[in-house]
């Protein structure tokens, strides 16, 4: 079960090939262009058409879109599909480490440079290597270009092949912020029909030499492993997935996360919960709909957690028709306003304290002359966003994080939690 | 045309070409770099700068790595279109594939196993052999994809050189990396030959499970993705496999967990435990949860083999439906994945809130999307029997609505329903009869006059119904006219008054002399005949007790379920086709059309 | 009889659209879109004509802009390239060496000279020098409506200060 | 005065809109910058705002540019138009031609203002009404304004006047009966000098013939004289600097005149005698070196075409023909084309002259030329070279782009349909055709085939047993597997016994179970679609009647079907098991060769509505 691209593709927003790589002469950028043009041309919208399509002639076509670039795989093998697109946006963060932002103009600018990625991350249509900070280790940007020849660092083909010898700071730390996103879904008769919680071990390491990490949490398998009491504070994490640092085999054996890290930031892991949590912002909305004349808003936000927490930026985006006009809004606290790139009005809290209930009303006029095909508004939820900061749902925590450098040195590191609405969408009737 | 239209609108410029000559041979090293740079930033753009090649091939020779690699890749652009003056770079090739820099003798092996020119391949064999055997790693690897490159071009000659024995030694290399793009190279060599190449046995078995550990996240995508070749010796060796994959679950690779599933499930046939097969289903279920937060694109491959899996083994997402339900944001592809899903997914338990969401999207901005939506709420009354008339009425409630393509799709549903539960909820059919005027697809014209034929017996007026499509007969697309053709019958078998009569008449000689369309000629040929030999036995062939539909969710025969499992990941599971269906070996296509 | 003016950049963006023939907002997007693909994907040497929906289109290239006309079946495709000519000399004229630049923010200026051009779909004038004078008048009645405006605000000003 | 300015409206200018849409990456970029400023366009509208009404208006024209909706703005437009200056009704009438068109109701309420405007005293304000009123009004609006622009035709102003011709012709399209009002002042202008008058007057003129035979008969009575006089003069012109184009003056002229002329000449012998001279004179004096030249050239021969010319002035007419034909200029070849298809009516002979060039041109590598070509050959067929051009055409489909397959196929089949005399040559071409494009060929293409094969006895033997091979070969072509399918049914036994062999045929074994295998991989192909399957299922029982051996076992094939969601599978999977198992005694009976569809009798129907969608497709209207 073999199977490698063609050639990688980046294209305009057009479709128009910017730079190509043919990694093994089997395809044409003509026919690829041809076939990738007419393709957003019969739609004018890339997000319509699913990201593989097939041009009859054989060839296999994947694509991606990054602001106004396409990145495009055309593929003659049955090609691992998951593997190759998931490639596809790693070559963009690659990219967007060499020039802060992947874009036409980056890539016209840099093109030299963009070759030569493309020559060391994919070799004869096979993912090689995709860790960015080793990569610009030897392929530098002119600014930093320097005469003498490069070698491959030693990580490229080492068993950890995300972290290079020799780093040293003067002060080794270590910040890990447990972010939690949670991800609700309301039907129109109010009914919560899907709730999960998302959260993240996102890590930023200064740490010098080659540290060996472990990491506790309150996980109740492991506890319950270790014979630990687990009373109250023990969590259940329904599915875990570990950055590649992470030993898998070790943690299956006895639930220990242990791992070198890469240098800087990272996600150490990820996790989902399952459990179905009260809603921690509860919005209601009645919009009542005069002909075409006006319509009026009334809206009710209450917060569903303790008191002693508190939720910051809070923003409710609730829709209005595209061809709103005169906002007449008021709110019992914060600032609501019309948002008319949204299709939206903002309604925005900055403090919002556990226990509360907010309201908000607006009016809008409509004009009388309705557009030409009168084509049907698209039916947008309400969407919330948030933050509560030193607070998880899950309950999550890192009991302790050591490192163990044979230079031993000590570091210290910094925990933080925060909450946050995720895809937080509240359909309206 | 034109001539004198350049004048507007633009700025040209002339003579580019030679003055890029020029450079390139300039004395200076800065100026020549900067010349290579025009050149490639020409071909980059598309123009033709392949007269440029022996001056570009001159600044081969140089320390500077970069200019090496522009040199480079250059070469392998235009190579194929000068084979005569590739030659020149043969030497700088050698050379360079024995630099003391291990990035430049990587760097020549990799571009030289690009360059598809017969005349190079030969002596790309003696710097091949011995990178295969560097000290480095990087080099190494950069060579076991190179045997490929080669056996792409000229099989014979790797095979004559010892290059696969070469290949297979390295799947005992100590550098995962190295051990990695082997497999990958032999796996695509075994592809292409009818010979067995790369076969696994229990010893290379176990080099890459270890390795597995340590390889890059890609490498594990290869390394996964050869071992679903391998068919373990019994259950132990099976549940051994599944042992050492299943840690890669929880891989932050999408590709690696998906790579893993398909070992996992392949390996479970050969387990004979239930206890250790449900243990597993229950552990695969988050992680597939888990790939609906990946990307939209990565989801859409998920789901694609989401659907395979739930097929093979329903119980795993049993309780796990909400996670497909879809969220305004997707992508409409990933929304017509999650319906297709959510349908698979339906059961009594969680019917009702299914047909919510059902109901919510078919009142959507999308039309297809809508009519998708209709056709599933359809789909789930086949498949739940329980469940059909709380089904029927939400489509009743669509019907009312009076939106032309979502009455379409339920009346072409609904068909569907009275078939599969006969006898049932024809009361309906009089609502049904009231969009009869409105029907303007095939599909659902077809419907309504199967329905009409089919209960032509309870429906007062069925002749007249007919007969209003009777008129149009010659003009209608062939659907609609063999359902008219056998509707009519019906209708004269279970009425055989002078009305239905006459419309017998007039359909089979539209069916006959009328039409040049052989199928239908074929139809109507042998219902008169059978009518007019014997029309008890037409009744009994044509009247035929019917048996109820099928429940279409699981549509996929279980061979090609089980070739397309074995392939999950790959392309053939997001088309749902067998690999052979759309892939063609094709040796490097002539680039003529690149100018 | 000229059905629609198209004016597309090689990027496909819209540079001027004039419609003589009813065409919906839907139906011209699509026309539009349907069109780009066609015309600037062809390549140099080919004819300046496309067929379509029993149509033809004649288009030029200038540098990175097509002019594009739509025209009946039976119209001389030959003079329509002339008329696309004699339109892009005359902006030419009017903007001193044209750009695309000046199609973009004088929009509406290369509106009013087409509009001198052509009505109905059909030709109006073929004296290059009489759009120039006409085009030329009516701006400077713009002009001076202009100043007497901002003149009468001088006034206003004054007596209010 | 309070100039408090509104929070909105007050943002930004016109350019500043610009170069932030054109500052964006993305659509969704775009899509926000634009509802932001329409945003704050509705609002300043809401407010009654004056001063900047005329800026709004202009960046609502270039949002309506990129395609986004504006309808809210469009009462904007009468506003300004109602305004009393010049500059916002200039600004105002654009709006309204860009934003509205004929079909919104909202442009009736302009019908006033409108009305005022062509009474204006200022000559610019009266031909902003003129364009507007030509380039978008509604039928009731002609109706309505016509004797304003009645009037305005004999305005002291050449400009006014031009632009009332040209208005005129669009109040004739929209309301025919109208014409007759426009013809005399029309005739009047024809003695005009200034150009821009003739062009337009010019081209109301054969508007008017359209529109009303009883305009045509005046204007041949009463204008010719006077075209010929403006051909002459404007041919015979010396340099004229405000005209040339490329050294000849005022083409364009040249080009509507020799237009109007065919107009009037076509059927008319009088008038068509009237100007022969004149013709003559244009297709000789021309310079064909420059595309101006070559454009009037074209009009000239088509005028020489369409009317009923002398012998010799047809000589003329085709010899530039052949001139442009091998033109190196892509434009020139492609007019000839076309001229040259309306040339075969006039001499076929002269046109057979060019096939060679012709056929290379269908393997042009432009796609417009090919289709031109195409039209062209299919006219050019007949009896003598239809075997060498069908072969050209066929080794030709093998290699054509995937776009071009379905026109070539459609074109072949329906020659070979057309001179099918030789039923075997026939046959031949069309199997090669089914087997190299068989996912192309129409419907109705392979009904005929059908129809042919079945009328033909002596080669029905021949047909199936190519067909089985091109199955085996190619079995992804759609309706070759339809027919080879229908074939087998039809005339299994003699597939399996060779039955009526050819003396060029080469004997084949196939079985009965061969022939069943055939079918039931075509019925399970992966991709096969219900028609095919439906057609495999009738063969099967077709089948079973003819090698009663293989009953058995396709009575299991077919039953495989009993449940299939697919209505018509099921029914005919029920209806066929029932008849294998339960009606043997009749089932020989029912599936007894079927009738012949009677050939002569449909190749007069199949060409009378082939004729008709040939007609109704193409749109070439034919100059009355």
């Amino acid at each position: 079960m073999a199977g490698a691209v063609s050639a990688l593709f980046l294209l305009d927003i057009k479709g128009r090939v910017l730079v190509w790589r043919d990694y093994r002469g089997d395809v044409s950028a003509l026919q690829a262009e041809r076939f990738f043009t007419k393709l957003l041309d019969k739609e004018g919208d890339a997000e319509v058409h699913s990201p593989v399509v097939y041009d009859d002639a054989g060839v296999t076509y994947m694509f991606i879109q990054h602001n106004n670039v396409f990145l495009l795989t055309a593929a003659r093998q049955n090609c691992n599909a998951a593997s190759i697109l998931l490639f596809l946006h790693r070559v963009v963060d690659v990219f967007k480490h060499y020039f802060e932002e992947l874009e036409e103009e980056s890539l016209r600018d840099n093109f030299v440079v963009v070759y030569e990625l493309l020559d060391e991350m994919m070799d004869f249509g096979y993912p090689q290597y995709t860790e960015a900070k080793i990569l610009s280790e030897f392929i530098k940007t002119d600014a930093y270009r320097m005469e003498v020849s490069q070698r491959p660092p030693m990580a490229v083909t080492n068993a950890v092949s995300w972290r290079s010898e020799g780093i040293r700071y003067k002060k080794n730390e270590v910040f890990l912020d447990v972010v939690e996103s949670v991800n609700i879904l309301v039907n129109s008769n109010g009914q919560i029909v899907r709730s999960d919680v998302v959260g993240a071990l996102k890590m930023r390491t200064y740490l010098s030499g080659m540290p060996e990490c472990k990491l506790g949490l309150n996980d109740r398998v492991l506890l319950e492993a270790q014979g630990r009491a687990t009373k109250g504070k023990a969590i259940d994490l329904d599915d875990i997935k570990f950055h590649q640092c992470v030993r898998l085999a070790r943690f299956e054996n006895d639930r220990t996360i242990s791992f070198i890290p890469p240098d800087g930031s990272f996600d150490l892991m990820t996790y989902r919960l399952s459990t179905q949590v009260k809603p921690l912002i509860w919005v209601e909305a009645q919009i009542e709909k005069h002909s075409r004349s006006r319509i009026e808003l009334m809206v009710k936000a209450r917060s569903q957690f303790k008191e002693r927490s508190t939720a910051t930026n809070v923003e409710i985006e609730v829709p209005v028709p595209s061809d709103a006009t005169n906002p007449n809004i008021r709110t019992s606290m914060g600032s609501a306003a019309y948002a008319p790139e949204r299709d939206a009005m903002v309604w925005k809290v900055k403090s919002f304290p556990g226990g509360k209930e907010y309201m908000c009303r607006a009016e809008f006029s409509l004009p009388s002359i309705t557009a030409e095909e009168g084509v049907p508004e698209k039916k947008a939820p309400i969407r919330v966003k948030f933050e509560i900061p030193y607070f998880t749902v899950s309950g999550i925590q890192v009991r302790y994080l050591k490192i163990i450098e044979k230079s031993g040195y000590q570091a210290l590191p910094w925990v933080r939690y925060i909450t946050m609405a995720g895809e937080y969408e509240l359909r309206l009737i | 045309m034109s001539g004198h239209d350049s004048k507007y609108f633009s700025t040209t410029k002339k003579g580019e070409i030679p003055e890029l000559k020029e450079e390139l041979n300039s004395q200076y090293k800065d100026k020549r770099k900067d010349a290579v740079k025009k050149v490639i930033a020409a071909m980059t753009v598309g123009k033709d700068v392949s007269s440029l090649f022996t001056d570009v091939v001159n600044c081969m020779q140089t320390e500077n790595l970069e200019l090496k690699k522009l040199v480079y890749l250059y070469l392998i652009n235009y190579a194929k279109s000068q084979p005569d003056l590739a030659i020149l770079a043969v030497n700088t090739f050698v050379k360079d594939s024995q630099d003391p820099n291990p990035l430049i003798r990587a760097l020549a092996v990799r571009t030289m196993g690009c360059i598809r020119v017969d005349k190079i391949t030969e002596y790309l064999c003696d710097p091949l052999q011995r990178c295969l055997k560097d000290d480095d790693p990087y080099v190494r690897k950069t060579a076991a994809i190179c045997v490929a490159k080669l056996y792409d071009i000229n099989a014979e000659l790797v095979e004559d050189r010892g290059f696969l024995e070469a290949l297979k030694d390295l799947i005992s290399d100590n550098n995962p990396m190295v051990v990695a793009n082997a497999v990958a190279a032999l796996a695509e060599i075994q592809d292409s030959s009818v010979r067995p190449i790369f076969e696994i046995t229990s010893h290379t078995l176990s080099k890459l499970l270890t390795a597995l550990n340590e390889c890059t996240e890609w490498g594990q995508v290869f390394i996964l993705d050869s071992l679903s070749r391998y068919k373990a010796a019994d259950a132990r060796e099976a549940e051994n496999i599944v042992e050492r994959v299943t840690p890669r679950l929880q891989h932050a690779n999408c590709a690696v967990v998906l790579s893993a599933v398909k070992i996992i499930l392949l390996q479970m046939e050969l387990i004979t435990s239930t206890d250790v097969v449900r243990n597993l289903c229950k552990k695969m279920a988050p992680p597939l949860v888990t790939l609906l937060s990946a990307e939209p694109e990565i989801q859409y491959v998920a789901l694609r083999n989401i659907n395979l899996i739930v097929q093979k083994r329903p119980t795993i997402l049993a309780h796990e439906i909400k996670v497909f339900f879809c969220k305004y944001n997707d992508p409409i592809y990933v929304k017509m994945e999650k319906l297709e899903i959510m349908i698979k997914l339906a059961s009594d338990r969680n019917i009702d809130q299914v047909l919510l969401e059902f109901k919510e999207y078919a009142t959507e901005v999308d039309v297809d999307f809508v009519r998708k939506a209709v056709r599933a709420i359809g789909r789930c009354a086949i498949k739940l029997e329980r469940a059909a008339e709380r089904c029927i009425s939400v489509l009743l409630e669509l019907i009312k609505i009076k939106v032309n393509y979502v009455v379409q799709e339920a009346i072409i549903v609904i068909k569907d329903i009275f078939r599969r539960y006969p006898n049932t909820y024809e009361s309906i059919i009089a609502t049904l009869c009231e969009s009869l005027d409105t029907l303007d697809e095939p599909e659902a014209k077809a419907s309504m006059i199967w329905i009409i034929g089919e209960y032509a017996e309870r429906i007062d007026n069925a002749d007249e119904l007919l007969e209003s499509f009777l008129e149009t007969f010659p003009e209608e697309p062939a659907l609609v006219q063999l359902q008219l053709l056998t509707a009519t019958v019906k209708l004269f078998l279970k009425k055989p008054t002078e009305g239905p009569q006459q419309m017998i008449q007039a359909v089979l000689n539209n069916a006959t002399v009328e039409t040049d369309n052989p199928d239908l000629r074929d139809r109507a040929y042998i219902y008169w005949r059978l009518l007019s030999t014997d029309p008890e036995a037409a009744k009994d062939v044509v009247l035929a007790e019917k048996p109820v539909i099928s429940d279409d969710s699981n549509q996929l025969d279980s061979s090609l379920l089980d070739e397309l499992l074995a392939n999950i990941s790959t392309l053939s599971s997001v088309y749902h086709k067998p690999p052979e269906s759309f892939v063609s070996r094709v040796k490097a296509a002539p680039r003529a059309d690149d100018e | 009889m000229i059905n629609f003016v198209l004016l597309i950049s090689r990027q496909g963006k819209v540079r001027l659209t004039k419609w003589y023939s009813p065409y919906t907002q839907k139906e011209r997007t699509k026309v539009i879109r349907e069109l780009s693909g066609l015309i600037l994907t062809r390549g140099p040497k080919l004819c300046n004509f496309v067929e379509w929906r029993g149509y033809k289109v004649v288009y030029r290239r200038y540098a990175s802009l097509y002019f594009c006309m739509c025209i009946d079946a039976d119209d001389n495709e030959l003079e329509v390239l002339e008329i696309i000519h004699h339109f892009v000399e005359i902006l030419d004229r009017y903007f001193g060496s044209v750009c695309e630049l000046d199609l973009i923010f004088n929009f509406h200026k290369a509106y009013y000279i087409l509009d001198e051009i052509l009505i109905a779909g059909e030709l109006q004038e073929s004296s290059k020098k009489n759009v120039a004078r006409l085009i030329a008048a009516q701006d400077s009645l713009v002009e001076a409506a202009k100043e007497e405006a901002s003149s009468i605000s001088n006034i206003i000003a004054q007596a209010t200060k | 005065m309070d100039l408090a300015i509104n929070p909105f409206s007050s943002g930004t200018r016109l350019r500043d809109m610009i170069r932030s849409i054109r500052a964006c990456k993305t659509a969704a970029e775009e899509r926000a910058v634009v509802r932001r400023e329409c945003a704050a366009i509705r609002a300043a509208i809401s407010e009654g705002d004056q001063d900047y009404r005329h800026r709004n208006m202009a960046k609502l024209m270039f949002i309506h540019m990129l395609g986004y909706p504006t309808h809210f703005g469009q009462m904007e437009c009468l506003k300004l138009i109602a305004a009393a200056g010049f500059p916002e009704k200039r600004i105002g009438y654009l709006g309204l031609m860009l934003l509205l068109d004929e079909r919104q109701e909202v442009l009736m309420l302009v019908t006033n203002s409108l009305k005022q405007d062509l009474n204006h005293s200022n000559q610019f304000i009266v031909g902003l009404a003129l364009c507007a009123l030509g380039n978008i009004c509604s039928a009731e609006m002609a109706r309505d304004l016509a004797p304003e622009v009645e009037r305005l035709l004999q305005n002291r102003d050449p400009n006014t006047k031009k632009k009332a011709a040209l208005c005129s012709i669009r109040i004739v399209r929209k309301v025919p009966d109208l014409a007759e009002n426009f013809m005399g002042a029309a005739v009047s202008l024809l003695k005009e000098k200034h150009h821009g008058v003739l062009i337009s007057t010019v081209q109301l003129c054969t508007e008017l013939c359209k529109a009303s035979t009883e305009a045509l008969e005046y204007l041949r009575k009463n204008c010719l004289e006077g075209l010929v006089r403006i051909l002459r003069d404007v041919s015979n012109s010396s340099y004229a600097p405000e005209y040339d184009v490329a050294g000849i003056t005022d083409p364009f002229l040249h080009i509507r005149v020799l237009k109007l002329m065919r107009t009037l000449g076509q059927g008319d012998a009088d008038c068509s005698e009237f100007i022969n001279d004149i013709l003559a004179q244009v297709a000789t004096k021309t310079e064909s070196n420059k595309n101006a030249g070559n454009a009037i050239l074209y009009e000239c021969v088509e005028t020489i075409m369409g009317i009923e010319a002398t012998s010799g002035l047809r000589v003329l007419a085709i010899n530039i023909l052949g001139r442009f034909l091998s033109n190196r200029d892509n434009n020139i070849r492609y007019v000839a084309l076309n001229m040259l298809m309306k040339a075969i009516a006039v001499d076929t002979q002269a046109v057979q002259r060019h096939r060679a060039t012709i056929l290379e041109c269908v393997k042009d590598a432009d796609v417009s030329i090919r289709k031109r070509a195409l039209e062209l050959v299919y006219l050019l067929v007949n009896d003598t070279n239809v075997k060498p051009l069908t072969k050209e055409l066929v080794d030709y489909l093998e290699v054509s782009d995937q776009d071009f397959k379905e026109d070539l196929t459609a074109k072949i089949c329906s020659i070979v349909e057309k001179f099918s005399q030789d039923k075997l040559w026939y046959l031949d071409q069309m199997f090669r055709v089914l087997s190299l494009a068989g996912n192309y060929v129409k419907d109705d293409v392979w009904h005929a085939l059908i129809v042919l094969m079945s009328n033909a006895s002596e080669l029905q033997g021949y047909s199936v047993r190519s067909l089985f091979k091109a199955l085996l070969a190619c079995g992804e072509q759609e309706s070759l597997v339809r027919v080879a399918v229908w074939c087998i049914g039809e005339y299994g036994e003699m597939l399996v016994n060779n039955i009526s062999m050819l003396d060029i045929e080469e004997p084949i074994t196939v079985t009965e179970s061969d022939a069943v295998d055939a079918v039931e991989v075509a019925l399970k192909r992966y991709s096969a679609d219900v028609t095919t399957r439906a057609m495999c299922l009738v063969s099967l029982l077709k089948l079973s009647s003819r090698f009663p051996p293989t009953s058995e076992r396709i009575k299991e094939i077919v039953a495989q079907n009993r449940g299939n969601t697919v209505l018509e599978l099921q029914q005919r999977s029920i209806e066929f098991s029932s008849i294998i198992q339960r009606h043997q005694s009749i089932k020989s009976s029912l599936l007894e060769r079927m009738p012949v569809l009677d050939e002569a009798n449909y190749l007069v129907k199949r060409a009378a509505s082939t004729q008709a969608t040939v007609s109704s497709v193409k749109s070439t209207p034919t100059v009355t």
